[in-house]
């Protein structure tokens, strides 16, 4: 599939590998959350990011997880480790998807969550569903890895609603980006 | 620039090397039906009103409305087709200051998203919990939005057009309800109706007031009126059902039957609460929220919900309401991850304290009804089988303050 | 002190006592109630007397209650009979004074109280204080003598914020207006 | 007509012949100096922040700021002559969709009335609780407004001269501390400082970025701060104490150290909360809410406030915060008029069940200062002797979802 692939992603991979070969995972998890945003400071990207995306490769399976861990109405779920706010599968939404009447912000912010399942980490893109008042449903505060406000990327205070219609932020949801290693 | 240029790498990097990647900005949108069991719950502090399935105890969607300290009536109407909602709604420039605007709002069903505003007069009555603020005539093209300044009035909009046809101004009487395809129904302060007709081009046609047909002094109707076909059932304080037929040319009134005898007045049960009237029209089932309390009562929330069949007038059954309390804490027990310490609290509370009761109902008009029976010390939602009256399910974090339960 | 007063205080008057010849003083209260609101309808009026009123004879000895009917930030002080509201006592006000930030509307409902102390029952007028959001403390709600919206002068559901930059309501005040019967 | 004259007449009979009467259309205004006890507490379900004298425990005023969905950040800031409040408010046209404003309200301290209004660009940033959002120069005359969209940028409003400066863009760099009459400092991503100084029009001089004085990666500092005199003083998630001296031309770091000793690391005892820092500048104590937590607990609510003697750097006195969960019990069975069960429930729930501990702590200035401590689950209020850390008192009903403490 490398063929039909943009000259950018092939030339942003490289760039990936050599940093990812200089850095520990840790680091490199970082700095790519911090990357992510620092690009949403390009709202256009990701806006037409929102628009063009197809999931070519289906998010880890929770169908086997137990529990609390499997279930996107509840803010122990496995992709819920860095989020506030919300949970958007209790206000008329899921675990990706907004609740009518909302609208999606592109911009995010990151976090890196352990899959219970398959044991990888994933980066979950937290995006606020704005254009609502406060659902008030399922409020779950969780902040592994979560940073203050000046670290703009890895922070959960923030509203996250930027690019959108409207800055009111009704939930929040976790959308699997991608996987945080390199296979 | 150096720095922005990595930035932007790594970004299409982590999104597209990092190959396993969920759609990004999904907005999940209503089915073209409502639901059999939906129902709407409108809040006063969270300032929207909110869709819940019934079957599944879940939120659908929500409609943000008003402003903090104004915007009390959110009573959404909704078009025959189910494809839009209206709203009417009040906004500062600055919040709680600023200029004032008031508007109609036309809302996609299935989006929930905006598609239109009509301007109206600033002139919107403001009360709690909002029975009877707005109205659409029967063909679902007009829509009566009811003033108070405290000067009384009625505003129409036409829905379809999108645009204000007139105010009419309504001396001493007041609130709105259909009452067939150009014409709208008040009542006046003397006991009276005003039927408000318009014309084709939603003005003016003419108004007329009937004889007063109750005694607003001595046993006043309660503006928390249902409607079964042709007729609005209206219930006095002291539990007298007054009905109005608006099938004809000519308001027709039906002689008042009592809901309580001399039993029940005994045992000093009466109605109350916010929304303390709902009807089942294919069975002629009406339901009654009651309590037992002194004169004056009537905004006490009910421990019962009375069930009268219309045909015999007769009370045919009695369904208890869970005390919200009880539920309250055992939703938070539960949530908490205690549920064995949930049941036991919640069968302690319901057996060592008053019921504090329930403020609002609502009954669903398919063949399988449900009671929604809505709380707000604590806010509570339960839904009940409509029929046998058991307990069908808890709905937990319902809102903060509810005002009104509304049917799509 | 007849003298001073202007025309139109001894014509009403007289307009007065006929009426409560007439009627049971029940039906006269509410008559005066109707009437009050009915005057409100001319918010020019109360408001010129807002600005000018001076009370002549102080409002009933509530010094010698015991208890909550003599406290105005209980629910059950007797001033609050007839009122739907947030008590204004507890909120930066008084029982007949608006917080800061607020503006009192002239425009009011009415009840009918009796004062435990001296017996006698008083038209209380139950003024909003408008532009600020809901205080949220003591909220109290009572009835007696309370009639629908379309009894627009009795009724408490109504936001009575009218005359006022803005129909925001924050608190309520329970002011003595007058005695209900006439001495 | 007739009814209207009537109607008149009527109404004057009322209100004169009826011979007793108070007077209509009173409103209370503050005095000139604040309390020493009083603060406010700011609330982004009620749109307001809220007055209380901790003396007597009474609310004194309110102001409504923003909208429902938006205007998380409710931060005032007070003129050094106690004369004025200013606050940076967001509006939308519709609630929370239409055109947005932002804007500078100036309020009069005492009518607690808007007497100005400033735009200001629709940047504003917008997060909880808010610390840190917006400054005021030291000598009261230059507002910085933190904006986030997400690029950073300060806005500068001129309070005295009712304008907007200008607004400086600060990439990297986020919120913003007052660090002198015409200067600001910023925390940037990569551990620096910015600081951000003005000329007398208010327009920027210079920006100048320190060297990076901690690791964000490793040990991130909170936005918390606390300002004694010229130091700013921060904390680390670990607990280590950074300070800046912002009284000389250039910016002046102390040498880190530490809150907690290997003990309390044992026992895992780190800084948590909303609003985790207060100081007492006349006897140099340090207040700092803590919990037993693990790593990345920083948002838990603590159970006790640690005293610290800033001249000693040592721990000279533990608190511990009642359970908000028992004050809130206690005080609806007291509201509902049963003491002595209030009382049993309280020392039950603190006996029984775990304390969900405090979210934000205030000491006030004078000699003889309380600590105010707010819990947010459930909403409480406790006053401490700020010395003795004895509770003074606990004050009912201080809102719904309480964000910062400010002193005035």
């Amino acid at each position: 599939m490398t063929a039909n692939r943009p000259w950018i992603d092939r030339l942003v991979e490289g760039a990936a590998r050599q940093l990812a070969r200089r850095t520990s995972r840790r680091g490199m998890l970082a700095r790519l959350g911090a990357a992510l945003v620092g690009a949403a400071a390009l709202p256009l990207l990701p806006v037409a990011r929102a628009a063009t995306e197809d999931p070519r490769m289906p998010p880890p399976d929770d169908s086997k997880l137990e529990g609390a861990v499997g279930d996107p109405t509840s803010c122990a779920y496995w992709r819920h480790c860095a989020i506030d706010g919300f949970l958007c599968a209790c206000c008329g939404g899921s675990q990706n998807a907004c609740p009518p009447g909302t609208e999606m912000s592109p911009v995010t912010w990151i976090g890196t969550c352990r899959h219970p399942g398959d044991g990888r980490d994933y980066i979950i893109s937290y995006n606020d569903c704005c254009g609502q008042s406060l659902c008030l449903r399922c409020r779950c505060t969780r902040t592994e890895g979560e940073k203050p406000v000046y670290f703009t990327s890895r922070n959960n205070d923030l509203l996250w609603c930027f690019g959108t219609k409207s800055r009111a932020v009704h939930c929040s949801v976790a959308i699997v980006l991608g996987v945080a290693t390199r296979s | 620039m150096r720095i922005r240029l990595l930035v932007l790498l790594l970004a299409l990097a982590a999104a597209r090397a990092g190959s396993a990647a969920e759609a990004v900005g999904t907005v999940l949108s209503l089915p073209a039906r409502p639901g059999a069991h939906w129902f709407w719950l409108s809040d006063i502090l969270l300032h929207r009103t909110a869709l819940f399935d019934a079957d599944s105890g879940s939120l659908l969607g929500t409609i943000t409305s008003g402003s903090p300290g104004v915007g009390f009536v959110i009573a959404p109407l909704f078009s025959p087709d189910h494809r839009e909602i209206y709203l009417a709604e009040t906004y500062y420039s600055r919040g709680v200051r600023g200029e004032r605007t008031d508007v109609v709002t036309v809302y996609d069903a299935s989006t929930l998203l905006p598609v239109a505003e009509v301007e109206i007069p600033p002139h919107r009555a403001e009360y709690f919990p909002g029975n009877a603020a707005n109205a659409l005539s029967d063909d679902g093209r007009f829509m009566a939005v009811f003033d108070l300044t405290p000067a009384t009035s009625v505003s129409i909009v036409d829905v379809q057009e999108r645009r204000l046809t007139t105010e009419i101004r309504t001396p001493g009487c007041s609130l709105v309800y259909a009452a067939g395809p150009r014409r709208f129904l008040m009542l006046c302060s003397n006991g009276a109706a005003l039927s408000v007709t318009l014309d084709e081009q939603g003005r003016e046609a003419r108004l007329e007031r009937s004889a007063p047909f109750f005694d607003p002094e001595q046993d006043p109707l309660t503006e928390k009126a249902v409607r079964r076909g042709d007729e609005w059932l209206f219930v006095s304080f002291a539990g007298v059902v007054h009905s109005v037929d608006v099938g004809g040319e000519v308001l027709r009134f039906g002689a008042p039957w009592s809901l309580l005898d001399d039993a029940d007045r005994r045992a000093s049960w009466r109605i109350g609460g916010g929304q303390h009237l709902a009807v089942h029209a294919a069975t002629g089932r009406l339901y009654v929220l009651v309590h037992q309390g002194g004169p004056d009562t009537h905004k006490e929330p009910g421990t019962e919900v009375w069930v009268y069949d219309l045909q015999s007038r007769r009370r045919v059954q009695r369904i208890a309401m869970l005390s919200p309390l009880a539920s309250f804490v055992g939703q938070q027990l539960a949530a908490a991850g205690r549920p064995r310490a949930a049941g036991f609290a919640e069968w302690l509370i319901a057996k060592a304290t008053p019921n504090p009761g329930v403020d609002r109902i609502l009954v669903t008009q398919d063949e399988h009804p449900v009671l929604v029976a809505s709380a707000s010390m604590p806010p509570t939602v339960t839904i009940h089988d409509a029929l046998t009256g058991e307990v069908v399910r808890e709905i937990a974090e319902p809102g903060l303050a509810a005002s009104l339960l509304f049917a799509p």
